[in-house]
């Protein structure tokens, strides 16, 4: 059977738009810097699901499954090396409120 | 395919479309951050399932593996270091609320309108089983990315660990 | 092929390069070694004044050889160097003067080596800019001076020195920002146009001055272009209504840094008229020029106007200077022979008279340590000398026959009437108000009964004579003999004068 | 002798080097013996013999249009052409030309100087400054002997500066005293203002002969020059300038050009109403007035309108006759209530020279330079004269003055001699040169009647003056002592040094109308227009003749004698009938000038005895008082005593004015113009705000919106950027979802 | 061996220069955990070392690419399935990558705050982040630019807070990271979509699809959106606005070493792989080394142009105003990235030439000024204008130095950044954008009103009465300063054969 009929491309454009637009609003509103990392994640996945569906859709390859494949590790160490700095951020601050960081302005 | 199976199926797409969205919602809005981070993983899984629905098993494992058992791992421990165990509940305060509805609702309009609006040139048909040939893919073409994704780590573990160190040992 | 000017403009470079590697306590070295290093110079410039062909058209001494060529961008950049009658007074002129700066800092205390290591590349950037035949170079040491000159004014100036610096700064920077605009107009203009003229050639000054490629210059772009360079060397003469770092910058400035200023600097702006804008672009300098004799005139006649009003004698000096440089421009707008002998005399004989006049300033500076007109009185009783010399600089100035700065004025005038008669006549008020300024600062300066805080003051002494007679000496000798210097020019300027003078008629 | 240019060089050189002796010993401090006197006094003396004999050459040959030239190539432009020759278009040589009128003025300026730096001598002794004295005095002589043999209007206008610069520092010789100071410098302000208005005339004559001279490739490099008087007079007696089209005047071009040179001439020579500055440079010592603002300078007007006459057109001349005519008499109403007794004797001279002008504007050729001759010598004696008085007395006002003949007997006389010639008394020298004024003056009333103002002018002036020199020596030789105690200590007159120049410009001021007392004109002789300046008919050239004839002019509705070119056609009626009508009113001309002239004579004594009559009955014999005449004419003394208020006017109209001008200038400058220039390139101001100029932001006083907008917009931008990284995030998200609906917009 | 990887084997040969970085690495790491007992700076040398050696081969490749056929033709130099190409442009771009990290290392040595026990982590995060600027210029698809990047980022962002226990460090690693990772994630959305239109990842085979498209499929609103949401990512690095905001509290927080490195290496990346991306995928070539937008409706040059004005003129107004000198070189660096654009959107190979020459000269006259920064903050204890305040009178050298770095900057000449400035502006003024070159020369005005606070505060403020009192100026920083201001002044006297070597390296963008 095919489901290319069944579910349009644009279903899962649509999914991807809207987690991207909820992990900007996530990294623009949240205060604290652990959300705004969770914001961070949901764009991500959002990029990689638009890379899954066109490889999948339009493409006709995997190289869109490498990219999201390499996109997920790099998120890994992205949130590695943010969760050092974050951690850093608590032991110089004892909060991690982002809207506390205004040391470096102007 | 039967046609239960078939409403069956859609149902379940469109469920797992729902929970994705849904739960992606509940991370950005919740006022409590563990919930944000507990629905992070069902976005995650969310993700995972639409990836199934594009029959992309190679990537369900990896979402599965990576984000759910890493980096959703990762970010609970943040949570937790980063918050005294007794206000864990009352720290994931909101600030510009305005400005970031108005950012999102204004790229998600965007968005929304490229997708919608595009003329996609939709040809190919399902790819079929996908692990070995990404395998190959990453011992092919793909070898020079997958070292530097090596190197990528090796950069992002050495420096996570001397960030984290001496934070840790205070 | 002679080397003359590149020894001429490098000396001094390399005179600075020594000063750097030398102590800085070691302060009559400094001074010696600024000194050898200026002198050689002059008596190359000497030389160079001597072995000028008078009668020959075209550049000589020239040097030439390629600095910068990029085939492929269709670029070259000449290291070309030479002189012609318009050029050569000016790089005598530059010579006298930078060694008479040398002595007349003589006494600098602050920071002797950087003062004289600037000074000295200074010179490098004023020789430089007379001796290039080459926009691009020319360019270049027209920058060079820029820096020297602020730190000359910033550092060793008066209270307001850091805002005279920067304005002097910024408004020689804004004009050479449009002086470049207009040198990469005429690089384009020949990559279009190779037919006409090779882009390889096209920041070369000769080149650009042929007669079939500045036949190709016309329209409305080019007067555009003209405009631009114009507002770039008006910066510099200084031309109302640019004219306000004038007075600053000299009233901050150190006594040999001004005597550089009005000496060489303001001549710099006419130069490139005479040099780019009018033998390149004529037929814009003809649609130009009554605009120009509007703009000299104005010059004229306000600077004098302003520099009757000042009570501080170095401003008075200053809008002087702002007065005269207006007959440099009412002589180019006019365009005839006598008109444009007496706009290039003008600037050699102002350049030794605003150098005098500077130096006085500067003497009388160093002993009531303050320039208000009002406050002087009766000196002519304390320093005889000084009164001598004063008087004939001012006589000078305000346009004594017998000393230079007549024959360059009556010059202008002679020949502007014929083409601009109102221009002319307001502009010859200017002589009534320069003498009006002149006699009016004399008299309150020199004349009247001697004042008690002033008996014990010295006359000059024999470091500044030595700045101040050459000077004088030359002022005469050129007042009575102006042939020496103006047979000189005459072939080079009857070319840009023809160039002009062609298209007027055309158009 | 008169052939060999080495005579005038001598001349003109011997002051020459004088001064530069005089310079260079006082600049290296060498002494010279007496102060260096005898250097200028003998450099000037030997100049004076040797004009004397060039004056001999040039009386013995009888030659009377005798001309000699030479010249230097100063100043030209020359180029080599493609054929190896030098070229030129334009040249302005410096050369002399000696002929009649230069040799009369040689004779003047030489012998009285001579005669001035003998009397300096001894009235000078005890300056400290008395060698800078003598240089000045030479300087003066070459300016003055320079700007005489000049053969070009440029090189007269060369010693036309260098005299003024002379006089400035002669003025200012005792710069000290701040009258002596502010006086210099409003003579030399004063002459350029005349200047100015010579150097536009000299402008727009040069704007006429330019053109035929640049394009003519024929004449040798000594004949380019535009502005020799040859090649002036050729062109403009030629006609054959071009005027610009378009010229707004209407009065020919010419006579705009006669006008403003003779502005020149109003500054020198004093005339209203840049007379100002003479009276006032009476602050000088008193052998300065005497040479300078008496006999030689101030004469260089009449001397350059008598050797420019020929470019003076009928209205031009019309203008300078009442130039002259209102000053000579405006002058003398000045003169008459002067106390000081150099005032009194500056306002005459002042009046004098407007006698002069006035003749030559009537066409008086000979009578006003005439004039200039005799006047030369008699003034001298009175300022002379007078500055022996002063030396005696150690003042200069006449109140305190009287009764001196007893004391100064030497001085008495020769002033006396003076006083009768300057009033015209026959048969002194100054009868007959101002008989011939008024003559020409009368002559010319009644061939215009519309214009009998100028010998009311002239003869009223006459009378003026007769009346205020006889005034000037009752109040200071007859009566008594006024001031007893400055009487007595008053030297006596001796014969030395003083005493001696008096008696020979006595002497000259006797005999130099000539050895006969008839009146008969033999000066005329010498300096008449047709033999100095060449036939006006015989118009070089060719092609063209010119006719005088009867023309209506602007300032001549009724018609004036004008000179045009005619086409040279003996067949031509026309011309028939102009030459007819020429010889006619040249007939006619002749019959009323003699008729004037015996007219003038008798009228002139009359006014002067009458003149001199008044004053006796009113100084002497106190018939009138002089005080009920000053409270009966109030109004008429005021202006009197006042000056007419010139002074005043102008300081109230053109000096206070000019003054506010500038300082508006100045504010303007500083506030506007720099503040505008900063306007655009307003970094400047906006970097005193951040590196602690805030001064300088009064100082420039700006109005600079723009400096405001870049400081305003610095701070908006460091204040954008808040420090907050979220709001950098939406920043950023709205920025490109901005330029993407932008982007999608627009293009 | 199968024929893949024996290609890859001979690629590997190619890739020499980097693979001796990440031997270097390897050794670093390895050394530093060796309980053996190092000099100091032991670490630090050794990078050098490996940076030079890595020169060596890298040199010895541009050798054989001029042997092997001067202008060398894009294609037959793709390594590792055309992932990555080994070109001049890329060469030239390694190279001033190695002179940035040898610089970088330089700067390290006496630099205070520097956290002894760190120095291997330091090294190695170098190291991997330069590698990641190799990778970065090389790229040839999109992954790879991405990958390159992120090996950038990564590092940086440790480097920028490697002073742990400061907290503006910490802050600037923070924000970086944050803003990092949003771009990335924006520029990742973007790449998916252009992924989803054209089928490939690879620069060329983009251009290709896109080209093929007669009839455009897309709407130019996908093409935009997706052009621009890359532009994030790139324009981020380059720091132009509006991604530009991180950019100066960063450098200002990061420690001074690794703000001199943020503000020439990654910009100077991200330069490269803007123009390889704009040129390779959204243009074609027109011939003449003229190039113009693939498809009409894409015009980018526009957007960038504006773009460009819009950094240029925030850049200087907002230094207007700065106290602090790294901030103020903060805001310098973001000015530069508009100069720097304007070479971009002239789609012609002078204006990439233009950009090559800059940047070789920006990087020694930035590096000049934050060696002064160093020198600053080593001898006097500040790091703003106000600790300069008459410096230039107790140690003259110094601050000539840094004088002649800020007027290069200002591009006076005869200073190198004058011929830098001048060819770019030759290139806009070639195309005929007047608007572009004189908003351009304005802004360069202004430019001059900061950099000559610095000079004005070293030399004309607070001057001292009498002598001065000397500064005891190591020897170390006047070589270094010297070494770092010589090739300034040369290139403002010589520069040829620098324009030689850009113009060879440009080549690759049509002769």
């Amino acid at each position: 059977m095919s489901l290319l009929d069944a579910y349009p491309l644009q279903h899962y454009l649509l999914v991807s738009a809207a987690l991207f637009a909820l992990g900007i609003f996530t990294l623009v509103a949240r205060k604290n810097a652990v959300a705004m990392l969770m914001g961070v994640e949901l764009i991500l996945n959002s990029a990689n699901l638009n890379f899954v569906a066109f490889s999948r859709y339009t493409v006709g390859n995997f190289s869109g499954h490498l990219f999201a494949i390499f996109v997920i590790l790099l998120a890994a160490a992205e949130a590695a090396v943010a969760l050092g700095i974050v951690i850093g951020i608590f032991q110089n601050y004892g909060d991690v409120d982002a809207d506390a960081l205004d040391g470096l302005k102007g | 395919m039967t046609t239960l199976t078939s409403a069956l199926y859609h149902a379940a797409f469109y469920a797992d479309m729902v929970l994705t969205v849904g739960s992606a919602c509940v991370v950005a809005f919740s006022k409590n951050i563990v919930r944000s981070a507990f629905s992070l993983l069902l976005t995650f899984v969310g993700v995972a399932g639409l990836y199934g629905f594009l029959e992309a098993d190679f990537l369900v494992a990896t979402q599965l593996l990576i984000y759910v058992g890493g980096i959703l791992v990762l970010l609970l421990f943040a949570v937790m270091l980063t918050h005294r165990i007794s206000n864990i509940k009352a720290s994931n305060e909101t600030s510009f609320s305005a400005l970031a509805a108005l950012a999102a609702t204004g790229i998600f309009l965007v968005l929304v309108e490229v997708g919608t609006k595009t003329h996609w040139d939709v040809k190919g048909g399902p790819l079929g089983e996908s692990t070995r040939p990404i395998g190959l893919l990453l011992m092919g073409d793909y070898l020079l990315p997958f070292e530097v994704a090596a190197m990528i780590l090796l950069a992002a573990l050495i420096g996570a660990a001397y960030l984290a160190r001496n934070a840790i040992r205070k | 092929m002679s080397h003359i000017l590149s020894l001429i403009t490098f000396i001094p470079l390399l005179g600075m390069l020594v000063i750097l590697c030398l102590p800085r306590h070691q302060k009559d070295w400094i001074r010696f070694v600024s000194v050898f290093s200026t002198a050689l110079p002059l008596a190359l410039s000497i030389s160079l004044f001597l072995d000028f062909e008078n009668g020959s058209k075209g550049m000589q001494f020239v040097e030439n050889c390629d600095w910068i060529r990029i085939p492929d961008y269709k670029l070259r950049i000449q290291y070309k160097l030479g002189v012609d009658g318009v050029s050569m007074p000016l790089v005598l002129l530059t010579g006298i003067l930078s060694f008479l700066a040398v002595f007349a800092s003589w006494e600098t205390t602050k920071g002797v080596k950087a003062y004289f290591a600037l000074l000295l590349l200074l010179e490098t950037g004023m020789m430089g800019v007379f001796c290039s035949l080459d926009f691009f170079l020319f360019y270049v040491f027209w920058e060079v001076m820029l820096l020297p000159m602020y730190f000359l004014i910033g550092i060793w100036g008066g209270p307001r020195k850091e805002y005279a610096a920067i304005k002097f700064f910024l408004y020689t920077l804004f004009g050479s920002v449009l002086l470049l605009l207009a040198m990469l107009a005429f690089y384009f203009h020949a990559k279009e146009n190779p037919n006409v003229l090779d882009p390889m050639d096209a920041f070369d000054l000769v080149r650009l001055a042929d007669a079939n490629v500045r036949l190709t210059f016309t329209g409305l772009f080019w007067q555009v272009v003209f405009v631009a360079m114009f507002i770039g060397f008006a910066i510099k003469v200084p031309v109302f209504p640019f004219h306000t770092w004038l007075p600053d910058a000299h009233v901050e400035a150190p006594t040999a840094i001004s005597v550089i200023l009005a000496g060489v600097l303001l001549k710099m702006g006419v130069y490139g008229l005479l040099r780019l804008s009018l033998p390149i672009l004529p037929e814009a300098a003809a649609w130009f020029a009554p605009f120009m004799a509007a703009l000299g005139l104005i010059n004229i006649v306000y600077g004098a106007l302003v520099a009757m009003a000042q009570t501080d004698l170095k401003k008075m000096v200053a809008y002087s200077s702002v007065s005269h440089m207006g007959f440099c421009l009412v002589g180019m707008a006019a365009n005839t022979e006598a008109a444009m002998m007496g706009a290039a005399f003008q600037m050699f004989t102002h350049g030794l008279t605003s150098a005098m006049l500077f130096l006085l300033v500067g003497v009388i500076y160093d002993r009531a340590h303050h320039r208000v007109i009002k406050d002087f009185g009766g000196l002519a009783f304390q320093m005889p000398v000084y009164t001598g010399i004063t008087t004939l600089a001012f006589m000078a100035s305000l346009g004594l026959p017998g000393l230079c700065n007549f024959v360059s004025e009556a010059l202008v005038l002679l020949g502007s009437f014929d083409a601009y008669r109102t221009t002319t006549i307001i502009s010859a008020t200017g002589i009534i108000f320069g003498a009006g300024y002149f006699l009016w600062c004399f008299q309150r300066v020199f004349m009247g009964p001697a004042k008690e805080r002033y008996s014990m003051m010295p006359d000059v002494n024999g470091r500044e004579l030595f700045t101040l007679v050459p000077l004088g000496a030359l002022v005469v000798f050129l007042g009575v003999w102006p042939r020496a210097m103006l047979d000189t020019m005459t072939v080079s300027l009857k070319n840009v004068q023809d160039a002009v003078a062609s298209a007027t008629r055309g158009g | 002798m008169l052939e060999s240019v080495v005579w005038p060089w001598l001349i003109l050189l011997l002051p020459l080097a004088a001064f530069v002796t005089h310079t260079l010993c006082g600049a290296m401090k060498w002494k010279l013996p007496h102060k260096g006197d005898w250097l200028s006094t003998g450099a000037i003396g030997a100049g004076a013999v040797l004009s004397t004999f060039l004056f001999a050459d040039m009386v013995s040959r009888g030659e009377p249009n005798f001309r000699q030239t030479w010249s230097v190539d100063w100043l030209s432009i020359l180029w080599k052409g493609d054929d190896g020759q030098l070229h030129t278009r334009f040249a302005l040589p410096m050369g002399f030309l000696v002929d009649n009128i230069t040799v009369i003025m040689l004779v003047v300026v030489t012998w009285v100087s001579t005669l001035v730096h003998v009397f300096s001598m001894g009235y000078m002794h005890d300056d400290p400054r008395y060698g800078r004295f003598f240089s000045y005095l030479s300087i003066f002589s070459f300016s003055m002997i320079w700007l005489v043999l000049s053969d070009n209007l440029f090189g007269l206008m060369i010693g036309w500066e260098l005299v003024g610069l002379s006089s400035y520092l002669l003025i200012g010789f005792w710069f000290e005293k701040p009258a002596a100071a502010a006086a210099c410098k409003k003579a030399f302000i004063t002459n350029r203002v005349g200047d100015l208005g010579m150097l536009i005339g000299i402008l727009m004559l040069l704007s006429m002969t330019l053109r035929p001279i640049l394009d003519d490739t024929s004449l040798p490099i000594e004949q380019k020059n535009p502005l020799s008087y040859e090649n002036v007079f050729r062109v403009v007696s030629a006609g054959s300038y071009e005027v610009k089209s378009g010229d707004v005047f209407p009065i020919s071009f010419l006579t705009v050009a006669g006008i403003f040179l003779f502005f020149g001439a109003v500054g020198k020579s004093a005339q209203f109403p840049l007379h100002v500055w003479l009276p006032d440079a009476m602050e000088g010592p008193t052998p300065v007035s005497a040479l300078i603002h008496a006999a030689t300078m101030v004469a260089a007007g009449v001397y350059m309108v008598t050797r420019c006459y020929r470019l003076f057109t009928p209205d031009a001349l019309l203008f300078i006759a009442y130039t002259g005519g209102f000053t000579a008499i405006f002058a003398a109403t000045i003169a008459v209530t002067a106390n000081d007794i150099k005032k009194v004797l500056a306002y005459s001279t002042v009046s004098q020279l407007g006698f002069m002008v006035l003749g030559l504007g009537c066409w008086g050729y000979s009578a006003g330079f005439f004039h200039l001759w005799t006047h030369a010598f008699f003034k001298a004696l009175l300022f002379l004269g007078s500055g022996a008085v002063i030396h005696a007395l150690h003042s200069q006002d006449m109140r305190e003055m009287g009764g001196l003949r007893h004391k100064l007997p030497i001085t008495f006389v020769c002033m006396l001699i003076a006083t009768c010639a300057i009033s015209g008394f026959p048969p002194l020298s100054g009868f007959w040169s101002k008989d011939q004024i008024l003559g020409a003056v009368l002559t010319f009333a009644m061939e215009h009647p519309q214009h009998a103002l100028l010998p009311i002018f002239g003869f009223c002036g006459a009378a003026l003056t007769a009346f205020y020199m006889f005034r000037l020596i009752f109040l200071t030789f007859c009566g008594k002592p006024r001031d007893p105690h400055k009487y007595e200590h008053a030297h006596p007159d001796q014969w030395d040094v003083i005493t001696a120049p008096l008696a020979v410009l006595a002497i000259l001021t006797l005999f130099s109308a000539g050895g006969t007392l008839s009146g008969e004109r033999w000066f005329g002789d010498f300096v008449n227009e047709e033999q100095v300046l060449g036939p006006r008919e015989e118009a070089p050239g060719g092609g063209e003749r010119h006719r005088w004839h009867v023309q209506r002019t602007v300032l001549f509705p009724s018609g004036a004698l004008v000179e045009e070119a005619q086409p040279l056609d003996d067949q031509n009626p026309l011309v028939a009938l102009h030459a007819e009508g020429r010889e006619e009113a040249r007939k006619e001309h002749e019959h009323t000038e003699h008729k004037a002239h015996t007219w003038a004579m008798v009228l002139s004594v009359c006014v002067a005895v009458g003149g001199a009559l008044v004053s006796y009955f009113t100084y002497m014999v106190p018939f009138f008082s002089p005080q009920v005449w000053a409270t009966r004419l109030l109004w008429l003394y005021d202006g009197m005593v006042n000056k007419w208020w010139i002074d005043e006017l102008y300081d109230r109209w053109v000096i206070q004015p000019l003054l506010l001008l500038n300082d508006f200038l100045k504010s303007f400058d500083e506030d506007w113009v720099d503040g505008f220039v900063n306007m655009t390139a307003q970094f400047t101001v906006h970097f005193s705000d951040y590196s602690g100029w805030v001064d300088n932001t009064y100082v420039d006083g700006l109005v600079n919106g723009t400096a405001d907008t870049i400081v305003s917009s610095a701070r908006a931008m460091r204040s954008i950027q808040t420090g907050n990284i979220k709001q950098y995030l939406a920043a950023a998200v709205i920025g490109l979802t901005v330029v993407v609906v932008l982007y999608n917009v627009i293009l | 061996m199968s024929p893949t990887a024996l290609a890859l084997v001979q690629d590997l040969r190619l890739f020499l220069p980097e693979v001796i970085l990440v031997l270097t690495t390897l050794l670093v790491i390895v050394l530093d955990v060796t309980p053996v007992r190092k000099s100091h700076r032991a670490l630090l040398y050794l990078t050098f070392c490996g940076l030079l050696l890595s020169g060596i081969y890298l040199l010895r490749h541009y050798v054989d690419l001029r042997e092997s056929g001067g202008r060398a033709s894009s294609s037959n130099v793709l390594l590792f399935g055309n992932s990555i190409a080994l070109d001049p442009f890329a060469v030239y771009f390694k190279g001033l990558f190695l002179l940035v990290g040898l610089l970088t290392g330089v700067l390290s040595i006496r630099y205070k705050k520097l956290n002894p026990a760190g120095e291997g982590e330091y090294c190695v995060l170098l190291l991997c982040s330069t590698l990641g600027l190799f990778l970065m210029v090389g790229s040839r698809t999109l992954l790879m630019a991405y990958l390159g990047l992120e090996l950038v980022s990564i590092p940086s962002f440790v480097l920028a807070g490697f002073q742990r226990d400061s907290r503006l460090s910490n802050e600037a690693a923070l924000k970086y990271t944050i803003y990092g990772a949003i771009a990335s994630g924006i520029m990742l959305y973007g790449m998916s979509l252009l992924f989803g239109l054209a089928g490939s990842l690879d620069f060329a085979a983009i251009r290709h699809a896109l080209e093929g498209q007669t009839e455009l499929r897309a709407s130019p609103l996908l093409l935009s959106v997706s052009m621009l949401m890359i532009l994030a990512g790139f324009g981020y690095k380059i720091a132009c606005v509006p991604f530009h905001m991180w950019c100066p509290d960063v450098y200002e927080g990061a420690p001074t070493p690794i703000t001199a490195f943020l503000s020439v290496g990654p910009k100077a990346a991200g330069f490269g792989v803007i123009l390889r991306f704009f040129y390779q995928s959204l243009s074609t070539h027109s011939g003449g080394g003229d190039w113009t937008p693939i498809v009409d409706q894409l015009q980018w040059p526009i957007v960038l142009s504006v773009l460009s004005v819009a950094t240029m003129t925030v850049g200087n107004l907002a230094a207007v105003a700065q106290t602090s000198l790294k901030r103020l070189m903060a805001y310098s660096s973001i000015a530069h990235a508009g100069y720097l654009l304007m070479g971009v959107v002239v789609l012609s190979k002078d204006g990439i030439f233009a950009i090559l020459f800059y940047l070789a000269v920006y990087v020694f006259m930035n590096f000049g000024a934050f060696l002064f920064v160093v020198f600053l903050h080593d001898l006097v204890g500040s790091e703003d204008i106000e600790g300069c305040r008459g410096l230039g009178w107790r140690a003259p050298f110094p601050c000539i130095a840094m004088a002649i770095c800020l007027f290069s900057l200002t591009g006076l000449p005869p200073l190198g950044g004058f011929i830098g400035k001048f060819y770019l502006f030759l290139g806009v003024i070639g195309r005929e954008l007047y608007w572009l070159a004189i908003l351009g020369v304005l802004n360069s005005v202004v430019s001059l009103v900061y950099y000559a606070r610095v000079v004005k505060a070293m030399f004309l403020e607070n001057i001292p009465r009498g002598e001065a009192e000397p500064l005891p100026v190591p020897f170390f920083y006047s070589a270094a300063f010297a070494v770092l201001v010589a090739p300034i002044l040369l290139l403002g006297v010589y520069w040829a054969p620098l324009v030689k070597l850009a113009r060879y390296s440009s080549s690759i963008f049509g002769a």
